[in-house]
């Protein structure tokens, strides 16, 4: 059982890789690219326990591989709906960015009401 | 028999893996994109094939052995379509320089 | 150290070069078309630790449609500016390393902990496989014993494309979602998209079929299908269909509905809601995977055709 | 009453209600995306009277049933299956939200509606609201981790959008922010659920919390998933995302969005650390947790009075209030067991107590938004005439968030500080204390500007919403009279005379809090008062206005370093840090 | 043979990594892509020969899925590539 080892250490490791890539880097889509590492790791990390389990001749715990095929739906619906919202920042404010600070959009009045 | 049949799969596989290197190192060494791509393309269609042929003895049932020529001849359309396409896109990205 | 050792630290370091590189080069295409291929080896990784069906998901997700999505966008996006000032301080790249790396170690410690005797319920699955008279158990654990999650998550992805079109300008809403793609009648394109999609569907539709009883089911196969769809539409073979159409919204919620009435009719014949009789269980549960492929097909390709952007009347 | 022992094996005769307050709005919200935009308003209105009478059959099922009702979906028992479990912790939750569901939807009423012609907003609203009722009710009743973890990214998946509705740049940066922080943190929570199935091969609440010891494992699950569940739930310094978002969304979705949505992540925070880690050691990590909410009533309270916009005010006044929602902890939980019954029933009783005022709070801004077609505050002159339903239901919530007895946040404070007296952790009176002050200080600032003469001609952008005012209203009145409700049957509420005391003496304390609300007021905030001080007082208020000045100065760096926290690199790091605190503290306690 | 075979896909990850550098280095986006398509049917023969390897006979599906997948991806960069031709005049009309 070295795989469980091996890549318990992959999955640790591309979780780190998520998050650091998460917090430091600017541009929204190469957040939105990290967080889909993030969640390779964490659902890696699901089949190697998964894999730990291995019993009743099955070679992988059908629980953990069935939360991570829900999981990796529910993830790639969250990169659709985060692109979406990108796509449209840009196509009305012709930059991207996600800081406080941004230049105000044209429109007269605050938002919301 | 079944020492035959590990033969080729010897043969092939080793024969498929040479492809695969000889493609890389062309990716790697070749000048311009076009012969890179003709690397590329031999690589890919010949490794493939050629790792193909060597697990067709090894396959359990008709159906695997039917399933795994038919993932070597999508291989070959998307390697052509595929090449075809970037070969236009790098030509016009030429041109347009 | 086996043959097979090396190998899986071989894959698992090409992975994670792939992930550093992906995370930490400049340029964005770059980095997108790094995920795509990441998503790939990922799939191997998953094969190895004997989870096909995962596998399977992954290939289709981070291989086919999400690397899609995500090279899409970035190319819509190469000309977006960027402000310096979202980019960290050097303190705060030094202690999100820090931090990460702490959590990196966290979870080692937990990995390499994980208690001998592992705590599993496959032994639970395969006892009990016998009253769907299904045999592949991941298809039992999603349609059967945590069919409630299915269900759910199914509302996530509609509730994702609810989401997508709520971003309407107010001119196109109930058009198109985006760009219309002309044919080029004799380009390779059009070939490809004429020759491809049916091998694919054939394919899409065996990999759901043979989820009953081996790796495979309706998302993997609705991935397939939905990739296909796409190619038609982006070689502009044809067009995305107009958001408002009504035929389109049912064939939406076909999967979810048919779930939950399928679920509520076990409220009241049988024991419980989302309970199936054994005798009823193989056709029932296939009903709702028929319902949900066709349901997951179309929500897939409209997630990643995105936006309505012309007006139906164009 | 204490609190239940939850069985596992057996569905519960009134189980099937338990399902029916999900699928009613998952039914509701496949019809209304079918028909569309024109029929979305119809459907719901259909829909919320239904899922109001299943609630109401909850509520009187419940204590007949020895106060837990369980169902085992698809009949199968965990660990392999799913149960469904409402006790009276889901049960009084399930209630707040129907009530406030029925508020917010006759508020919107007019607003979605496809009579405006467009089609697109009520599409989505009513759709949204639907789902947004169904993953709270989900979370509610879920007994398993995973369960709650797909019920938590449909609640995100409906706020997002409700964020982005009105289509402007400055809401689709806020949408976006939302999404990516709420992703980031329910990564972390499926993370910790992870480990705890490595460990423990189950994800049942009721089987885990039977299971589960101090492992490093486990300690390590507790942090990432309790951290996870903080960034959802915006409690300072993780709240970069809040701000933005509900003060840019649609009125009636900001209600919606501060008054249940944030509760929902609350919640399942108080399902792990009631019920399925109730046995770790957790002093310290809990104090930890209590200082947070601290920290949050303070810096929440400094800068919502530094607020030149109402909606962003209520909005920071929700930073504040998430605060108080946490101080339940370490007064509730102890030494491996939970110590106070009254001090968790006290923080739930918080926690409706905000969802109906905020609610309130945020329609009645929303009425005065719509008709001036802005909301600086120091533009609400004469507001207090032209809208005097909409202005006297933002005083009666103000009033029930301050503690006005018989409200709800009255009774939640009398159990908190009791529960304080009892363990001898006399500081968190204190907080609790100055919390009420705050909230009197940025409720008064408001009324005031609201009830002074009218500056300049004030032109109506639109007819007074007359059935949105009378909502908000109704909510108002509804929390602050929630102090009456039989709570005993649901809560784990000692015996004693906190109930009794709500009695008209208690008005008489409200003065304290208000006069020293009055006075921060005054001293922190920014804009100048709307009545002119006759110049004979000037000479008195001389060292007074020293004072201001100087206590301005020290709000303005507070501001400063709120403006700090909310940028993206510092709030993920402070998220990380604290996950990292919160394994050590566990780690220290035992 | 099972070693043997283990070795060829060690073998072809490592030509796959080397198709890594050729990623890295670029130099523009049009070889990214070809690395990208060589490492895709790199991976696709490594999986089959892993399916054998592993007896996992389930692999093959996964392999059809990236095969049929895989030009699913290298066709969005073309796409992409067209656009921003067409954008300067040089192709013809195919995106609006």
């Amino acid at each position: 059982m070295t795989a469980v080892r091996v890549f318990g250490v992959c999955a640790a490791l591309a979780v780190g890789l998520g998050l650091y890539g998460l917090i430091t880097n600017p541009q929204p889509l190469r957040k939105i690219i990290a967080f889909n590492i993030l969640g390779s790791g964490v659902f890696l990390l699901f089949g190697v326990i998964g894999r730990h389990g291995a019993a009743a001749g099955v070679g992988n715990d059908p629980v953990p591989q069935a939360l991570v095929i829900t999981g990796v739906v529910v993830a790639f619906a969250a990169t659709a709906l985060a692109i979406a919202l990108l796509l449209q920042l840009f196509q009305r404010t012709g930059s991207a960015t996600l800081c406080n600070d941004a230049p105000r959009s044209a429109g007269p009045d605050p938002p919301g009401g | 028999m079944s020492l035959a049949r590990d033969l080729i799969t010897v043969v092939a596989v080793s024969a498929g893996a040479f492809f695969f290197l000889a493609g890389t190192i062309g990716l790697l060494r070749f000048p311009d994109t076009l012969t890179r791509l003709h690397a590329l393309t031999k690589a890919d269609n010949l490794g493939l094939g050629l790792v193909m042929i060597g697990l067709l003895p090894q396959a359990a049932s008709l159906r695997e052995g039917l399933k795994l020529i038919s993932i070597w001849l999508l291989g070959l359309l998307a390697g052509a379509t595929v090449s075809q396409l970037i070969a236009r896109a790098a030509r016009g990205s030429e041109r347009a320089k | 150290m086996s043959v097979s050792t090396i190998f899986e630290i071989v894959l698992a370091a090409v992975v994670l070069g792939l992930g550093i590189w992906t995370t930490a080069v400049r340029d964005t295409y770059s980095a997108t078309v790094g995920f795509v291929v990441y998503g790939l080896l990922v799939a191997l990784i998953w094969v190895r630790l004997d989870a096909v069906d995962v596998a399977l998901t992954e290939a289709a997700i981070s291989g086919g449609l999400g690397g899609v999505l995500l090279l899409g966008a970035a190319a819509r996006l190469q000309d977006a500016k960027f402000m310096a000032a979202d980019t960290p301080g050097k303190l705060a790249c030094v202690s999100a390393a820090a931090l990460s790396l702490l959590a990196v170690a966290a979870l080692m410690v937990a990995v390499f902990l994980l208690p001998d005797s592992a705590s599993t319920l496959a032994p639970a699955v395969v006892a009990n496989a016998w009253t769907t008279g299904l045999t592949n158990p991941v298809t039992n654990v999603l349609m059967a014993f945590r069919a409630m999650d299915t269900m759910l998550e199914k509302v996530v992805l509609l509730l994702a494309l609810v989401g997508v079109w709520s971003l309407a300008p107010d001119g196109a809403w109930g058009g198109h979602p985006g760009p219309r793609h002309q044919a080029d009648a004799n380009g390779v394109l059009v070939f490809l998209a004429r020759l491809l999609p049916p091998i694919g569907m054939i394919v899409g539709i065996y990999i759901f079929w043979t989820g009953a009883d081996h790796p495979g089911g309706a998302f993997q196969g609705g991935a397939i299908l939905a990739s296909m769809w796409l190619l038609a539409i982006m070689a502009g073979l044809t067009d995305t269909p107009p958001v408002n159409s009504q035929r389109l919204r049912l064939l939406l919620i076909a999967g979810p509905g048919l779930f939950l009435a399928v679920g509520l009719g076990g409220f009241w014949s049988g024991a419980a809601f989302l309970s199936y009789s054994p005798t009823l269980a193989k056709p029932l549960i296939l009903g709702i995977e028929i319902a949900m492929i066709v349901t997951i097909t179309t929500t897939l390709a409209l997630l990643l055709a995105g936006t309505p952007e012309r007006s139906a009347q164009q | 009453m204490p609190p239940p022992s939850p069985t596992l094996d057996a569905t519960t005769s009134a189980g099937f209600l338990l399902v029916l307050s999900t699928v009613v709005p998952i039914a509701g919200v496949l019809l209304a995306f079918v028909l569309g935009g024109r029929y979305a308003r119809s459907v719901a209105s259909a829909v919320i009277p239904l899922g109001v009478t299943v609630t109401v059959a909850i509520l009187i099922a419940l204590p007949h049933s020895d106060g837990v009702i369980v169902y085992l979906l698809g009949a199968w028992p965990p660990p392999l299956g799913i149960a469904l479990r409402a006790d009276g912790l889901s049960a009084v939750m399930l209630a707040a939200t129907a009530a406030v569901i029925c508020a917010v939807a006759a508020f919107a009423a007019a607003d979605f509606s496809a009579a405006t012609g467009d089609t697109r907003t009520p599409f989505a609203f009513w759709i949204l609201l639907l789902a947004i009722w169904a993953a709270l009710n989900t979370i509610f009743l879920a007994g398993d981790l995973f369960t709650l973890y797909i019920a938590l990214e449909l609640l995100t998946f409906a706020a997002v959008p409700l964020v982005s509705l009105d289509g402007q740049a400055e809401t689709l940066r806020a949408a976006m922010r939302y999404l990516l922080f709420a992703l980031l943190g329910s990564v972390l929570y499926l993370l910790g659920t992870a480990l705890l199935y490595a460990l423990h091969g189950t994800l049942d609440v009721v089987l885990l919390s039977r299971r589960v010891s101090a492992e490093p494992a486990v300690l390590i699950a507790a942090a990432l998933m309790t951290t996870g569940l903080l960034a959802k739930t915006a409690l300072f310094p993780l709240h970069l995302w809040l701000p933005p978002a509900h003060a840019g969304a649609p009125s009636a979705a900001s209600a919606i969005l501060s008054g249940l949505v944030v509760k929902g992540s609350f919640f399942v925070i108080v399902r792990l650390w009631f019920d399925v880690m109730a046995g770790l050691p957790s002093f310290v990590a809990m104090q930890l947790l209590g200082a947070l909410g601290a920290a949050a009533i303070v810096l929440g309270s400094i800068v919502a009075l530094r607020q030149e916009r109402l909606k962003l005010l209520i909005a920071y006044s929700t930073v504040a209030q998430i605060g108080y929602l946490f101080l339940m902890f370490p007064l509730a939980l102890g030494a491996g067991k939970i110590e106070s019954g009254g001090a968790l029933a006290g923080g739930l009783v918080q926690a409706i107590s905000h969802a109906t005022a905020k609610a309130a709070m945020f329609m009645s801004a929303g009425s005065i938004y719509a008709t001036l077609g802005q909301d600086r505050i120091a533009g609400l002159g004469g507001i207090g005439r032209i809208l005097p339903i909409s202005v006297l239901a933002f005083a009666l919530s103000g009033l029930a968030l301050m503690g006005l007895s018989p409200g709800a946040a009255y009774l939640a404070k009398a159990l908190l500080l009791q529960a304080a007296a009892e363990r001898g952790q006399w500081w968190w009176a204190l907080v609790l204390q100055a919390g009420g002050f705050f909230t009197a200080a940025y409720v008064l600032l408001v009324l005031t500007y609201a009830m002074a003469p009218a500056t300049e001609q004030v032109t109506l952008k639109k007819a007074v919403p007359r059935a949105g005012e009378l909502a908000a209203l109704a909510l108002a009145l509804c929390s602050l009279l929630l102090g009456l409700a039989p709570w005993r049957a649901y809560l784990p509420i000692p015996n004693g005379d906190v109930l009794d005391s709500l009695r008209l003496g208690a008005v008489a304390k409200m003065l304290i809090p208000l006069l020293g609300g009055a006075v921060l007021a005054v001293l922190l905030g920014r804009l100048e008062l709307p009545f002119r001080i006759s110049p004979s007082w000037n000479a008195m208020l001389a060292p007074v206005s020293l004072v201001r000045r100087a206590s301005l100065a020290s709000s303005a760096l507070v501001e400063r370093c709120d403006n700090v926290l909310r940028q993206w690199p510092t709030a993920c790091i402070c998220l990380l840090s604290l996950a990292a605190a919160f394994a050590a503290a566990m780690r220290i306690a035992f | 043979m099972t070693d043997f075979l283990i070795a060829a896909v060690g073998f072809i990850l490592a030509m796959l990594a080397l198709g890594l550098v050729s990623i890295l280095r670029g130099p523009d986006n049009t070889d990214r892509m070809m690395a990208a398509q060589l490492i895709g049917t790199a991976g696709i023969a490594a999986l089959l020969l892993l399916g054998t390897v592993g007896d996992v006979p389930a692999a093959v599906d996964v392999a059809l899925t990236l095969a049929l997948l895989a030009t699913f991806a290298s066709i969005a960069f073309v796409k992409k590539g067209q656009a921003s031709l067409e954008a300067d005049g040089a192709g013809s009309a195919e995106d609006k």
